[in-house]
């Protein structure tokens, strides 16, 4: 039952954070359900529960596998975002820390939704609840970017209804008694009608697709995170897209199951490799670095997407690259929040010499550069080894050498971006923004401690989660 | 004991003979002109005379000045002692002492180029280029024409190498280094030793400014350049080694006098070439000696 | 009875072409609401018995789809008084064409789809598939912020009419997919009206893109 | 044991001097020379016989065992590592002291610290996992250190492309070490000669390494990294790091079986390299510029002797292929000794005249007398001239080339180009050296910057002087290096017997030293002869010119015109000239500029297709909403197509 705690801790606290009177303490209410939540779901990953508490719902492998990350970002998002809050005391933020909350509780649903349609319930939720922290800063560029959100995300979402009703079609076709548990689903297998499956997958792909931001549905990515917070960001490019990533592989489990588990994985990989290729195309020519990290998070898409194609080992690189992207995302939108808050402007045009302005924030932003571009000793170096070495294991050797191809070319951009943001001389506008803005440690501090977990987790992945993640791989593939 | 006497003798050889060579040079080209020209001997007064007197060194000078000089000259000597003499055979002779060789000459070009350049002179550093820029044409020839000695008897050791096959190589080979021994030591058509032209000298212009002793180590350095490098080419297109001593001793100054006196022919009788030919003729030496190593090749393979 | 259901199907394809074809922002407001009021009654038409929840889901629908969200746009409309010609990106000869394309090539796909021996007579594949198409068609072709949203709707109500399908075999998913599917709706609307309320922002979508590479 | 305390010791010191560094600059020269010189001990403990020292942890990092072994190849290296480590610390002591840069200074330290330490951990890594991690640390560090004075715009640019470079080099040595371990099933490193699957992973490794190495094609990022990084980095790059990529080279080219032809490639790339190198080193008029591309040269040298290596590998006989690996081995030695030298002397004229334009200096051995010797003595050294060590290597090669030829066998197609090559790379280093050394150091002053200069005090002289000793004692003792030659030779490739030195290797030493004497004596003579005749000072002669100025001295670029006109075609220089008109010429003038060739003519265009396709990417996306559904919809469509078709098949 304490799978439940998960969703009904943040939504209760939600709740009470509406009641709540003051808005000064309001913000409060983050690290504390946080806390819990967190603490729930480690101590569920250490002891993971033997059945799922409902055929419905619960903490099976890939939602041990994936969630506490997720758990894990939003703490330390939640204590940044106190002081964050503090220095917005212009904006109202009870709309803003109960969505905020209410969204963790929701992810959490989505994670462990083992039910076609409460999964969907769930991921549509969360994009619901995104929409208020999106336009938080309430300037028109919040409104037209909330908008193109709600709208090419809407889109999405609406095709994976669609999807969803496909597959649920394809296992009444196949004489299912409608029971879209993944669990039956997967049990109905070859049962299923090959056609309504494929043309199921297509749609849930590009449906979930969306909400993870892969090419080309991409295109509300650059614009939601340029403009909402820096943690609003955080949140979205480490949760939601961990959200979206984890329906797509449930979906493509059922898939595998159906026997088209090839096709899946062909689509799997063109649609990576195309998002990579994309992200890193707009990385060389980016000029603002808060949608050079959109760029960034897409291509991380791309980077999770081909290794879930290769399967086995690749997959078990995505999962372990879930980890890793969400925390150095997470420590690039805290460090680049900082930064925006101390620098009037968002482009290289406009800002440059950070290092000297704010010292602390611009060696966080750097080395989180370098974590996320794959440069040792950091996470994402040891899963995207992974995921090339198991590229090249599996022939798929040319797939490989473009993939480092475009790492190389994202390389280049986001390196491009960031030495031109931190070095050379400060641009008198500096300060000209935020004059309240100090470095204190409350805003240095979460995106340290998302780095320092970025680097345990590369250079002494736990033996625990090594093993979710490889009962998470079993449970997608069902060794017959 | 003898080891020792043979060595003097060696050194005695290279240092005395030496300035012999520029004044037959000179008296073949007097009598070419038909002139009566200068005595035979006339270097050695001029070394005489210069050991004894004073040094004028320029005010921008460094002890470089007189040390490039003194390097050179033992650079050439040292070079000079590693050369069997025919009969004689060589000082010191050990597997690859042809590079060191021809390395050493290349240290004396450094020195004496650094020589040059001490002393701030347009002309002295326009010398230095032009040796330097042309050294590396030849470097090409030699080292090819050494790399056809080596093919040729498969060995690394001057005195092993120096034992020539008859033939086209040979010929080609004789060509092609007595184009090298021009451009090295300077001489028509690359470059005139007595014009009073300085922009169109090399060597000559580079020394410009030296004066006293150090001007003697200069010629004398450059003398026993032009001994060695006769020598070096007579023994590598002619059978020396298989004659008898007295009878190779004969052959080997006769070669040498015949170097000498082609050099003497050749300065009177060609008018020095314009500058931008000079790469011209350096690549065709080159082109000779690689001629001579692919005819060395085949003749090794069969 | 089928026939009844085929007939309010092919009302609602009717309707998708009336949406493409109309130059009007009010008649498209009208067609969306129109289209969602013929849905909303489907179910009725299609359930044997009247079921508690079904009558709820049909109310539902006919009161948001009908009602509610045509009058908030209506509202936005009038408060933002913006001209009501819609000027399109996709001129209306051409979507005409390619809904009547659409239109087609969904009942030729949808005879061609394996479909449940009960199913087989039913236009409803390709009614949802006709109104998806449509409703990308507008999505895409039609530059005002409302003109989309009316799109949006009628690529739900494409989605909705698939729902029925399931309605059987699996009430629930259909049902929580529809609702909150409206809710999507709800927000866009809500949205656009409170923006229009504090600043009267253009809402042709070809002036909001401040935000571009 | 002892070695593994002593290398834990070296770690840990090293370790603590990087955390030092910032604050306390006295503790961290004490603690990196401490280190640095551990180092060194352990790596001639090795060479001089010791056993190969191997350890595995217990622990893992990154899910794999530490596995670190130190045999004879790594610790040639190492060696390399403890000497420029440890002097260029002691050098940038005086060289960039908190006083003058208070902002960077520390940064310096601690980088520094952790590059010695980085490379010494590349050298020692035998997991391939560990190995990468090293390697792009230590990359990492480099950058950090090449761009220590960020705040010039072009140090930056510089910087950036260095990293740029590396980094790609980085992702080819990802796909090689990762096809490795899929090959191999392991990141163990070792001889895997029984795997002949993986043998076209050579040329993946070429790639790799060859860009840190510097290799002609790839050495893009060379010259403008070495050129506008503090002189010491600039030595600890060009000495130790860009060896790194050899390191790599070498060591699996030993372990790994060859492909068909990897010798005749290398020994191409070497060939090109070295001539080439010459020729741009020769052609350029920024001091460290000349240098750096000097190092490409080099490493060209190395590569003929590693290729003649192969080729005698490849083709089963030993002795010439022996020693031309013998000899480059020894160059890795030698050329990172001189050329830090050489680099420590550049930054000591930096530091004088502040600036690295040739043309402006002149005559500074007044001045800096010591750093003139110095550098005089490093210029003759790295052009290989006897009797200074530069020649001992270079003879080597020499030997092996010369009898690979003397086979008369397939190879000499491959040898005999190579050897002229070579040779003809000697004359053209020669040249650039004569004009580096007599352009700077000669003459008289042409600029004010020339004019009133300081010579650099005992902690910059000091490091100098060591390295000039070293270099000293490798050319007159060649005999004694041997020995320490052939462990490596040995580790590098087992299959080889090497217990014969070749005899004249001691009477090479022996000439060598009767040459100094010689010499010594002959300067002295002349000297003393001279100063009996009488000296005087006067004008230069130069044909009687009544008041020559320092401005009618040849520059360095009228220096070096004629050689490198015939290199036209690859140099490409450009040149702006002004001529003198009327009788009275108010203005004329003349620039040149000597390109990046292969980053301007190869690399920039292949940049401007991709950035067209990048600047068309960003145009589909101008904030349109409509286009964006549409980009969805395609994606759904192509999706779809994909599996209609996938489905097919």
């Amino acid at each position: 039952m304490n799978e439940l705690l998960l969703i009904v801790v943040p939504l209760v606290a939600a709740g009470l954070a509406a009641l709540w009177p003051h808005d000064r303490t309001r913000p409060w209410f983050l690290p504390a359900a946080g806390l819990a939540h967190a603490l729930v779901a480690f101590s569920l990953l250490l002891r993971p529960p033997e059945a799922p508490f409902h055929p419905w719902l619960g903490y099976d492998p890939l939602a041990r596998a994936m969630l506490p990350a997720v758990s894990l970002l939003f703490l330390c998002c939640a204590f940044y975002g106190v002081p964050y809050l503090r220095l917005r005391a212009e904006r109202p933020n009870r709309v803003f820390v109960v969505s905020f909350l209410s969204a963790l509780g929701l992810m959490s649903a989505a994670h462990m939704a083992r039910h076609l349609g409460v999964l969907w319930i769930a991921t549509e939720a969360v994009t619901l609840c995104s929409v208020p922290l999106l336009h938080f800063n309430n300037t028109p560029r919040a409104f037209e970017a909330t908008w193109k959100y709600l709208l090419v995300g809407g889109t999405g979402i609406a095709l994976s209804l669609l999807g969803s009703f496909c597959l649920g079609y394809a296992s009444l076709h196949g004489g299912g008694a409608g029971d879209l548990t993944f669990t039956a689903l997967m049990a109905q297998g070859a049962g299923l009608s090959r056609p309504w499956v494929l043309i199921a997958w297509v749609l849930l792909l590009v449906g979930y697709g969306t909400k993870m931001g892969l090419a080309p549905m991409h295109t509300w990515k650059p614009d939601a995170y340029g403009e909402a917070p820096g943690i609003v960001g955080a949140m979205l490019a480490g949760g939601v897209t961990t959200v979206a990533f984890t329906a797509v592989l449930r979906v493509r489990a059922v898939v595998d199951a159906a026997g088209a588990g090839v096709v899946a994985n062909r689509t799997l990989l063109v649609i990576g490799l195309f998002s990579t290729l994309v992200a890193a195309l707009f990385l060389l020519s980016a000029r603002d670095f808060k949608r050079m990290l959109a760029y960034s998070s897409v291509e991380h898409m791309g980077i999770l997407s081909f290794g879930a194609a290769l399967g086995g080992v690749g997959l078990w690189a995505a999962f372990f690259h879930v980890w890793n992207n969400s925390m150095t995302k997470g420590a690039l939108f805290l460090s680049a929040g900082n930064i925006r808050r101390a620098a009037g402007g968002r482009t290289i045009d406009e800002v440059s010499g950070m290092s000297v302005i704010t010292p602390r924030s611009s060696a966080l932003f750097v080395a989180g550069l370098f974590a996320v571009t794959a440069c040792p000793p950091f996470g994402p170096f040891f899963s995207e080894l992974l995921i090339v070495k198991s590229a090249f294991a599996t022939e798929h050797g040319w797939a490989a050498a473009f993939f480092l191809v475009c790492l190389l070319l994202a390389f280049f951009g986001l390196t491009r971006v960031v030495f031109a943001i931190v070095y050379g001389r400060p641009r008198n506008a500096a300060r000209a923004m935020d004059p309240r803005f100090r470095e204190t440690l409350a805003v240095i501090v979460p995106p340290v401690v998302l780095l320092l977990l970025s680097l345990w987790l590369g250079l002494a992945t736990p033996k625990v989660l090594r093993e979710a993640w490889t009962a998470a791989v079993s449970q997608l593939y069902p060794k017959p | 004991m003898t080891l020792i006497r043979e060595f003097l003798v060696r050194l005695a050889v290279w240092l005395l003979l030496a300035p012999l060579l520029p004044g037959i040079i000179n008296k073949v080209k007097a009598w070419v002109a038909g002139r009566r020209g200068p005595p035979v001997l006339q270097l050695y007064y001029d070394l005489a005379r210069l050991w004894r007197k004073g040094v004028v060194l320029s005010t921008l000078a460094s002890p470089g000045f007189i040390a490039g000089p003194a390097v050179a000259w033992v650079a050439v000597l040292a070079a000079a002692l590693l050369l069997p003499l025919g009969p004689l055979g060589a000082a010191l002779s050990f597997r690859g002492d042809v590079i060191l060789l021809v390395y050493l000459l290349a240290l004396a070009r450094f020195c004496t180029a650094w020589a040059a350049l001490e002393t701030g002179s347009a002309f002295e550093g326009m010398g230095a280029a032009r040796e330097v820029s042309y050294a590396v044409l030849a470097e090409a020839a030699v080292i090819t024409a050494v790399l056809t000695l080596s093919m040729q008897s498969g060995s690394l050791v001057l005195r092993a190498m120096l034992a020539p096959a008859a033939g086209t190589g040979a010929v080609l080979l004789a060509v092609g280094l007595f184009t090298v021994l021009l451009a090295e030591n300077c001489r028509v058509p690359f470059d005139d030793p007595n014009t009073h032209l300085e922009l169109t000298m090399i060597h000559e212009v580079m020394v410009l400014d030296h004066s006293g002793p150090p001007f003697a180590a200069v010629l004398h350095g450059a003398a026993m350049k032009l001994l060695l490098f006769s020598v070096l080419l007579v023994q590598a297109v002619l059978p020396i080694g298989k004659l008898s001593g007295i009878a190779a001793g004969g052959a080997l100054i006769a070669g040498v006098l015949m170097v000498t006196v082609a050099v003497g022919l050749v300065e009177s009788l060609m008018a020095r070439a314009a500058f931008r030919r000079v790469p011209l003729l350096l690549t065709t030496a080159f082109l000779l000696c690689v001629f001579a190593l692919l005819v060395a090749w085949k003749g090794g393979a069969a | 009875m089928n026939d009844l259901l085929n007939l309010l199907i092919g009302l609602a394809m009717g309707l998708n072409l009336v949406a493409l074809g109309t130059s009007r922002l009010p008649s498209l407001i009208r067609v969306a609401a129109l289209q969602g009021m013929v849905l909303g009654i489907m179910p009725l038409v299609i359930e044997h018995e009247l079921r508690v929840m079904v009558v709820l889901i049909a109310v539902a629908t006919v009161i948001m789809k009908g009602i509610v969200i045509p009058a908030l746009l209506r509202r936005a409309m009038r408060t933002a008084n913006i001209d009501r010609d819609l000027n399109p990106l996709i001129g209306f000869v051409p979507s005409l064409l390619l809904g009547a394309a659409g239109m087609i090539g969904a009942v030729v796909l949808a005879r061609r789809l394996p479909l449940l021996p009960e199913h087989r007579e039913s236009l409803l594949v390709a009614g949802s598939m006709a109104s998806v198409l449509t409703g990308l068609l507008l999505l895409i072709g039609r530059s005002k912020a409302i003109s989309q949203v009316c799109g949006y709707l009628i690529l739900e109500n494409g989605i909705y009419l698939f729902g029925l399908l399931l309605i059987h075999s699996t009430p629930l998913l259909v049902e929580g997919g529809i609702l909150l599917d409206l809710t999507v709706a709800v927000f866009v609307t809500g949205i656009i009206v409170d923006r229009i309320q504090r600043a009267f922002d253009s809402l042709d979508t070809r002036k909001l893109t401040v935000l571009r590479e | 044991m002892t070695m593994g305390w002593l290398m834990s010791f070296a770690i840990l010191v090293l370790v603590a001097a990087a955390l030092s560094g910032a604050r306390l600059p006295r503790l961290w020269l004490a603690l990196t020379v401490t280190g640095t010189a551990a180092f060194l001990g352990a790596a001639l403990w090795t060479l001089g016989g010791g056993a190969a020292w191997d350890w595995r942890s217990g622990f893992a990092v990154g899910n794999e065992r530490l596995h670190l072994r130190l045999d004879a190849v790594s610790a040639w290296f190492l060696a390399l590592v403890g000497v420029v480590g440890g002097s260029g610390a002691i050098y940038a002591r005086e060289y960039w002291p908190d006083g003058e840069r208070p902002e960077s200074a520390g940064r310096g330290r601690g980088w520094w610290s952790t590059l010695v330490l980085c490379m010494g951990l590349v050298l020692l890594c035998a997991n391939g996992l560990h190995f990468l991690m090293a390697w792009e640390a230590f990359a990492l560090s480099a950058y950090f250190l090449i761009t220590l004075e960020r705040e010039r715009r072009e140090t930056r640019a510089a910087g950036w492309l260095y990293l740029a470079a590396s980094h790609a080099g980085t992702l080819g040595l990802f796909a090689f070490f990762s096809l490795l371990a899929a090959g191999t099933g392991s990141w163990e490193l070792g001889p895997m000669r029984d795997h002949p699957e993986v043998a076209p992973l050579f040329w993946v490794a070429l790639f790799g390494f060859g860009v840190k190495a510097g290799m002609f094609p790839l050495h893009i990022w060379l010259p403008s990294a070495h050129a506008n990084a503090p002189s010491h980095v600039s030595a600890i790059m060009s000495g130790v790091a860009i060896k790194m990529g050899l390191y790599g080279l070498i060591r699996f080219s030993g372990w790994l079986p060859l492909p068909e032809g990897a010798g005749w490639v290398v020994l191409g790339l070497g060939a090109a390299s070295a001539v080439l190198g010459a020729a741009f080193s020769l052609a350029q008029n920024d001091l460290k510029r000349l240098l750096a591309y000097c190092s490409v040269e080099n490493m060209g040298i190395i590569l003929i002797g590693l290729g003649v290596g192969l080729l005698g590998l490849a083709s089963g006989d030993t002795a010439w292929g022996r020693l031309a690996m013998a000899g480059a081995l020894l160059h890795v030695w030698n050329h990172g000794l001189f050329k830090s030298l050489l680099f420590f002397g550049a930054g000591s004229v930096l530091h004088a005249t502040g600036t690295r334009e040739m043309s402006r200096m002149g005559g500074l051995w007044r001045a800096m007398p010591w750093t003139a010797s110095l550098f005089a003595f490093g210029s003759v050294a790295i052009s290989a001239l006897p009797p200074l060590n530069g020649f001992v290597s270079e003879w080597l090669i020499y030997l092996g080339l010369f009898d690979a030829a003397a086979g008369h066998t397939q190879v000499a197609v491959a040898i005999v180009p190579a050897t002229i090559a070579l040779g003809v790379a000697g004359a053209l280093a020669l040249a650039a050296f004569v004009k580096a050394a007599t352009v700077v150091f000669l003459g008289a002053a042409r600029t004010q910057a020339g004019a009133h200069v300081h010579e650099c005090g005992w902690w910059m002289r000091a490091p100098m002087i060591g390295l000039a000793a070293v270099c000293a004692f490798i050319a007159l003792a060649p005999g004694v290096v041997w020995p320490f030659i052939q462990r490596p030779l040995a580790a590098w490739n087992p299959a080889w017997s090497v217990d014969d030195p070749p005899a004249p290797f001691a009477t090479l030493g022996a000439v060598q030293a009767a040459l100094v004497i010689l010499i010594a004596v002959m300067v002295v003579a002349l000297w003393l002869r001279s100063r009996t005749n009488g000296m005087r000072r006067a004008l230069t002669w130069d044909c009687g010119y009544a008041a020559p100025t320092a401005r009618m001295q040849y520059t360095g670029g009228s220096f070096a015109a004629l050689a490198s006109g015939w290199f036209a075609w690859v140099l490409r220089p450009e040149r702006r000239l002004r001529w003198p008109r009327g009788p009275f010429p108010r203005h004329a003038d003349f620039v040149e500029r000597i390109p990046e060739t292969v980053l301007e003519r190869v690399i920039g265009p292949l940049s401007d297709v991709v950035m067209t396709a990048s600047a068309w990417v960003r145009q589909r996306q101008q904030g349109h909403l409509p286009d964006y559904i549409l980009y969805l919809v395609a994606g759904l469509a192509a999706m779809g197509v994909l599996v209609v078709f996938g489905s097919m098949r």
